[in-house]
């Protein structure tokens, strides 16, 4: 009963923030929520699928730029965020084929996937030349393309209607909560529970007679989807994409994120993320330059006091307190 | 420079003081927010902190003339921390929550392109207050800074006729870098010069060899440095390093900026020519005055004032000088102001807002990297028009505009 | 010929000039209980790899019911049916003794019939009470019954037991003897032991691997009564009476 | 004729960079498994180290060797305060290490401010043909030969090489015989560190010194490292010898931005073909 009831106040919460807070910070909510799914999508593959990838800001990007070209060009901002969704993973299946089926370490694994992040920063950093275009779009080199469309809802034969920030806030909170109750089913469904067994022990999953490369590769593809539709979310809320989100820095904080919530636990996810980005927002705010210092500092801090994360963290402490034996792992039929 | 102990914790008490009250604008008489957004730390605030020192100086300066409206500004700093998105994100704060009367920020051109559709959505006035490619026409916003035709238009005939026709350009791999080095050809043609080659750096390359050596293969008459950001400052020591500096002469539209000229030494850098609107060195009367107090506040030891920082200067004092003549801080009376081509005695010699292109006529100084890490004035150019936008940009005639236009051949 | 479940020819692996296994012909009849005895390094657990597929031979073939199997995956060879068992239990610590047997009763039977054929194999193995409890709390001899269950739910042809009563006590080792006749009764099966007692009990053909050939192959009298094995493998001792 | 030759030696000074710039976190990762995403800014702090001797008047050479010393003593404070709770712990490490190079940056800023007085390169230039090149280069090539001899004597020629390399393969039986494992890393931490601090001394005259040095190398010497595999010198040496090779080469045909694209593109296919790293067909060792 207690997940039902989890799940009612979460909506209820998203659906009464706006009426509370100011404008900017529903906007500020909005894009710490878009961060939320990108972070979601690292949990998927790397707290249930144990492949850590530092792959997930490229992804990002691609659904950002992909929501972009299309968008500017074909107009409809819902074929747009197909397109980054389907963009972002294709990547991702293509790069899972490239790895999992060539028996790839766990280590070379998250290097490769930051590579190809860090290609994509730097050829997308060198399209700032006018003949770099999609159509209309410009990629715009390091100025990032501008112009970009902001999400609207089309209805056929209806005019477009943009979403003002309160409309996409409440677009993207129920995108939020339906993709995490979308990954919880997943993560628990037979599917999910091989993943898990392949998580623990590949080997032996394998000699039970599963193929652990095409699950893989299908976890990571979700996962790179997941991260698509944040890119193109993303885009839609800003107007603008440049190179900078495939930096080094980016794909780093994703990782970042997932480790401060905690691993595994898909709520985690979010709650690093918003975190985390609360916490630079407020230094950005605070002084000149003080902020590197400081955001080191809490990292380094997190790592060495809270090494399982917030969540898990906090779950111990409540659970301690409560004196409730920490609920066996449950087996639905 | 050190950042003093007091001057550090009055920050952080204005800025904590400035988070925690949620940012209503304050009542008619109270103080008027202002928005700066700047970039203090990560590898733009090589530029960022002088233009942020700038800001408060000007603040405090328009303050001590008791405001505007008889009401003083309350200044708003934000740091956007090299980050693109983060500028988007602080560019709505200010304009949405703490309702600032004009926002001012935003140093690379991306991070301005990051800035002009959320200044689109939430309808503000907008100054961008720092050098760049030019052919921004933009109802809301004004670009104070110089621009490729008053630079370039005036570097290149004056190279070509000190140096020789062939020209190798080295940009940054940019839009700015792209732009500019467009408009190199077309100033270069204009002056019967030719360009032997024009090369893109990536923003975060360190290794200049292979540039050097096919710089050195073609033998060109002068190199035209369009180069930005901390790395590049390697091409300079490595050029010098190869014995090149005495060979080639080095013209630049970007040197000094970033203070390059202190991070390298005379030996290296001397005789390099640039180009720039404000030298700490100019001797007129405004600037001797601005230079003392700017050393009296910020200590003597003070690196070097960029054009930059006096670019920022320019902006925050057009702007109260139009809130005073419009009698209000609405935006069309603000910009209606600003188009009545307003003067202002700027520490680089008179300035005047163009109405049409909202940008500003400038005076410029061909000076070169002297031995003291400073620059000595070669030849003073007044009133030099940005055409470059002026040509494409009427926003008298045709105010709903909001787009960048690039050079056509 | 065609109740041969399992046929290896001329079967090769070296290790950068270490043949572990040296061109083993091998040959496993349906319904068999083969017994492999040898050494240690004799290539015994090398052989295992071989035939799940978690080694590659360098030379020579493997055929299970007919197919030829040598370049198989491991996933492959498992689901046309070949099931191991470890000497340490390689079970999932984090899951419950259930849902280890689930996974494997899934994998042959799909999510419908998973759930039953779990149930009827938890009483086989004496497992029922504990059921629900991670099996990384459960004892050693637990831990081998939850892997013994996996190969009894996964319902395979041949079975491959790798010194399955290793840290067992005797009552358990004389179960785990039924049991294995229980499995036999549905699969053909080879068990790797070194407990003679063991082997003597579940008494079927036995074959002496040594330096990755078969040194010998017949029952269990006529491999005590062979000179040659006792000299290999129970090492050189005076010429005792027989 | 003398341009193939200024471009082979432009190759040769690419790599030994590349070598010089990558040996102490092939160290740190191969030794203890430990990703120390702080070490360009151990680079920074090092050419920063370089500046402040000159700027009390001593000359460049002294402080390219006081720099080692420097961040050597800042290494082994870094492995006592925070490394150590973390061994074993790979991501965690990551993670630490990432605030902690957060933080060099932002103190550096604080103390020398944004822009430093640099040092120019000395050493003046000879010729080759029509081409130019500075002799500190050669000194470069000279220094990352001269290191690379020293860490391969160091592993290979002392007891503590023995006993680091032990402990490398098997940290129990080490503390079995009685040697402490926590010494050894606290040892190699610092010397790790200590060629960080040597590689970022050497470069101070070479780029202009700013506290975001660092971003421009961490990309280039993790991956070479990664892809060099788990032994040290021979695999980050390869490494660095293809992956400089591939870069430079581009550069020299097209442009510096085809060139890294280059260089990163044919590490994925080397992680890819060789899923241990180019040395991971010899045991782990050095």
């Amino acid at each position: 009963m207690t997940a039902w009831a989890l799940w009612a106040v979460a909506v209820v919460v998203v659906a009464a923030l706006p009426a509370v807070l100011s404008l900017f910070q529903i906007v500020q909510l909005t894009v710490f929520m878009i961060y939320s799914l990108l972070a979601l999508s690292l949990d998927l593959i790397w707290g249930f699928g144990g492949i850590l990838s530092f792959g997930q800001a490229a992804f990002f990007g691609v659904g950002g730029y992909f929501y972009g070209i299309v968008g500017i060009n074909s107009g409809s901002t819902t074929l747009a965020l197909t397109a980054g969704v389907a963009g972002a993973a294709g990547l991702a299946a293509l790069l899972g084929y490239f790895t999992f089926y060539g028996r790839v370490g766990a280590m070379y694994f998250a290097v490769i996937t930051l590579t190809v992040t860090l290609i994509l920063h730097q050829v997308m950093g060198t399209t700032a030349d006018p003949r770099y275009a999609v159509g209309q779009a410009r990629l715009g080199g390091y100025n990032g393309m501008t112009n970009i469309p902001s999400l609207a809802l089309e209805a056929p034969g209806r005019a477009p209607l943009t979403l003002d920030p309160v409309q996409l806030f409440y677009v993207v909170g129920g995108l939020l909560l339906l993709v995490l109750a979308l990954t919880r089913a997943l993560v628990r469904s037979s599917f999910g529970r091989v993943l898990g067994a392949i998580r623990e022990d590949e080997l032996r999953t394998e000699l039970l007679g599963y193929d652990p490369r095409w699950r893989k590769l299908v976890t990571f593809a979700i996962s790179g989807g997941i991260a698509g539709l944040a890119g193109g979310l993303f885009a839609g809320w800003g107007n603008f994409m440049n190179p900078q989100v495939f930096s080094m820095f980016q794909s780093a904080l994703v990782v970042i994120w997932v480790m401060v919530g905690g691993r595994g636990t898909l709520y985690g996810a979010v709650v690093g993320t918003l975190v985390v980005q609360s916490l630079t927002n407020y230094l950005g705010t605070a002084s000149v330059t003080y902020t590197t210092v400081a955001l080191g500092a809490v990292l380094v801090v997190i790592v060495l006091l809270f090494p399982r994360g917030l969540v898990p963290a906090i779950g111990g402490a409540v659970r301690r307190v409560s004196g409730r034996r920490p609920p066996a792992p449950e087996f639905a039929r | 420079m050190e950042m003093n102990r007091r001057e550090a914790l009055k920050t952080l008490g204005a800025a904590v003081g400035a988070a925690s009250v949620p940012g209503r604008a304050s009542a008619q008489s109270g103080e008027i927010s202002v928005g700066s957004l700047l970039d203090g730390t990560g590898p733009i605030n090589i530029y960022g902190l002088p233009m942020i020192d700038s800001t408060k100086f000007a603040i405090d300066d328009i303050n001590a003339q008791g405001g505007v409206l008889g009401r003083k500004l309350r200044l708003i700093q934000l740091d956007a921390q090299s980050d693109n998105q983060i500028y988007a994100q602080y560019a709505t704060k200010l304009l949405v929550e703490d309702k600032v009367a004009v926002l001012m920020g935003g140093i690379t051109s991306a991070s301005r392109e990051a800035v002009r559709p959320v200044v689109g959505k939430y309808k503000q006035v907008y100054f961008y207050n720092e050098q760049y490619e030019g052919g921004v026409c933009d109802k809301l916003v004004f670009c104070t800074g110089v621009t490729p035709a008053q630079q370039l238009g005036t570097l290149i005939p004056w190279a070509v006729k000190e140096y020789g026709k062939k020209v190798y350009t080295l940009a940054a791999d940019y839009n700015y870098g792209h732009i500019s080095a467009d408009w190199v050809k077309v100033f270069l043609r204009k002056a019967g010069g030719t360009l032997v080659n024009q090369e893109f750096i990536p923003l975060d390359v360190v290794n200049f060899d292979s540039v050097i050596k096919r710089v050195e293969g073609a033998k060109p008459d002068v190199v035209m440095s369009l180069l930005v950001g901390g790395n590049h400052i390697a091409f300079y020591r490595q050029f010098a390093a190869t014995g090149l500096k005495g060979k080639i002469p080095i013209v630049s539209a970007t040197f000094g900026l970033g203070n390059e000229q202190v991070v390298l030494t005379p030996e290296e850098v001397e005789g390099l020519v640039v180009i720039y609107p404000y030298f700490q060195e100019l001797e007129n009367a405004v600037n001797r005055e601005w230079v003392r107090r700017w050393h009296q506040r910020f200590g003597a030891n003070y690196a070097y004032i960029t054009d930059s920082a006096c670019t920022v200067w320019n902006g925050w004092h057009l702007w109260a000088m139009a809130v005073k003549k419009a009698g209000s801080l609405e935006r069309d009376a603000v910009t209606k102001a600003l188009e009545s081509g307003l003067t202002f005695k700027s520490p680089e010699g008179e300035i005047t807002l163009n109405p049409e292109s909202h940008h500003v006529v400038h005076t410029v100084h061909l000076a070169k990297v002297n031995k003291q890490r400073g620059f000595s004035i070669i030849k003073t150019f007044p009133n030099v028009a940005p055409t470059d936008t002026m040509e494409v940009c009427d926003l008298i005639k045709n105010p709903n505009q909001a787009k960048q236009y690039t050079p056509k051949f | 010929m065609n109740d041969v479940v399992l046929q290896t020819r001329g079967l090769v692996k070296e290790f950068g000039g270490l043949r572990a296994v040296n061109s083993l012909d091998f040959t496993l009849r349906r319904g068999e209980l083969r017994c492999v005895i040898g050494p240690n390094g004799a290539g015994k657990s090398t052989l295992f790899k071989l035939l799940t597929g978690q080694l590659k031979p360098t030379a020579g073939t493997i055929h299970f019911k007919g197919l030829d199997v040598t370049r198989l995956l491991p996933h492959e060879i498992a689901r046309a049916g070949i099931g191991i068992k470890f000497q340490v239990p390689r079970v999932y610590d984090s899951l419950s003794v259930a849902e280890n047997l689930w996974l494997s009763a899934r994998s042959s039977h799909g999510t419908a019939g998973a759930g039953a054929i779990v149930d009827r194999v938890l009483a086989e193995v004496g497992l029922v009470e504990r059921r629900a409890s991670p099996v990384g709390h459960l004892s050693h001899g637990d831990r081998q019954w939850v892997e013994i269950g996996m190969v009894l739910t996964a319902d395979p042809d041949l079975v491959l037991l790798d010194e399955p009563t290793a840290g067992m006590t005797h009552a358990e080792a004389r179960r785990t003897a039924d049991l294995v006749r229980e499995i036999n009764r549905r699969a053909t099966l080879i068990v790797v032991e070194h407990d003679m007692d063991f082997v003597r009990n579940i008494a079927g053909y036995v074959t002496v691997l040594h330096r990755g050939a078969v040194l010998a192959e017949g029952t269990m009298d006529e491999i005590r009564a062979n000179d040659v094995v006792r000299d290999i493998y129970l090492g050189k001792r005076p010429r005792a009476r027989s | 004729m003398d341009f193939v030759a200024v471009t082979a030696f432009g190759i040769l000074y690419t790599i030994a960079t590349l070598i010089l710039l990558a040996l102490g976190l092939a160290v740190i990762f191969g030794m203890m498994g430990v990703i120390n995403l702080a070490q360009a800014e151990f680079l920074m702090v090092g050419a920063y180290t370089v500046l402040a001797v000159t700027a009390h008047g001593a000359s460049v050479w002294i402080g390219i060797a006081v720099a080692p010393v420097v961040v050597g003593l800042l290494g082994l404070v870094i492995e006592r305060t925070i490394i150590r709770f973390l061994y074993g712990r790979i991501l965690d490490t990551m993670l630490a290490t990432w605030g902690l190079s957060l933080g060099l940056v932002g103190l550096v800023t604080l103390v020398f401010g944004p822009t430093t007085e640099g040092i120019a390169t000395p050493l003046g230039h000879f010729t080759v043909g029509e081409y130019r090149l500075s002799v500190y280069s050669v000194f470069v090539i000279l220094m990352a030969f001269a290191v690379l001899g020293l860490t391969y004597g160091l592993f290979n020629y002392t007891r503590f090489g023995l006993v680091a390399r032990a402990t490398m393969q098997n940290p129990n039986m080490v503390s079995a015989l009685g040697v402490n494992p926590a010494r050894v890393y606290m040892g190699t931490f610092a010397f790790g560190a200590a060629l960080a601090g040597l590689g970022g001394g050497v470069m101070a005259p070479l780029t202009g010194v700013v506290p975001t040095l660092g971003l421009a190398f961490i990309a280039k010497i993790f991956i070479t490292v990664i892809v060099g595999g788990p032994v040290i010198l021979l695999g980050t040496t390869t490494a660095g010898a293809v992956l400089g090779l591939v870069e430079s080469l581009v550069s020299y045909g097209s442009t510096p931005i085809y060139g890294q694209v280059a260089m990163l593109a044919f590490a994925i296919i080397l992680l890819r073909l060789l899923p241990q790293g180019i040395s991971g067909f010899w045991r782990r060792g050095v």
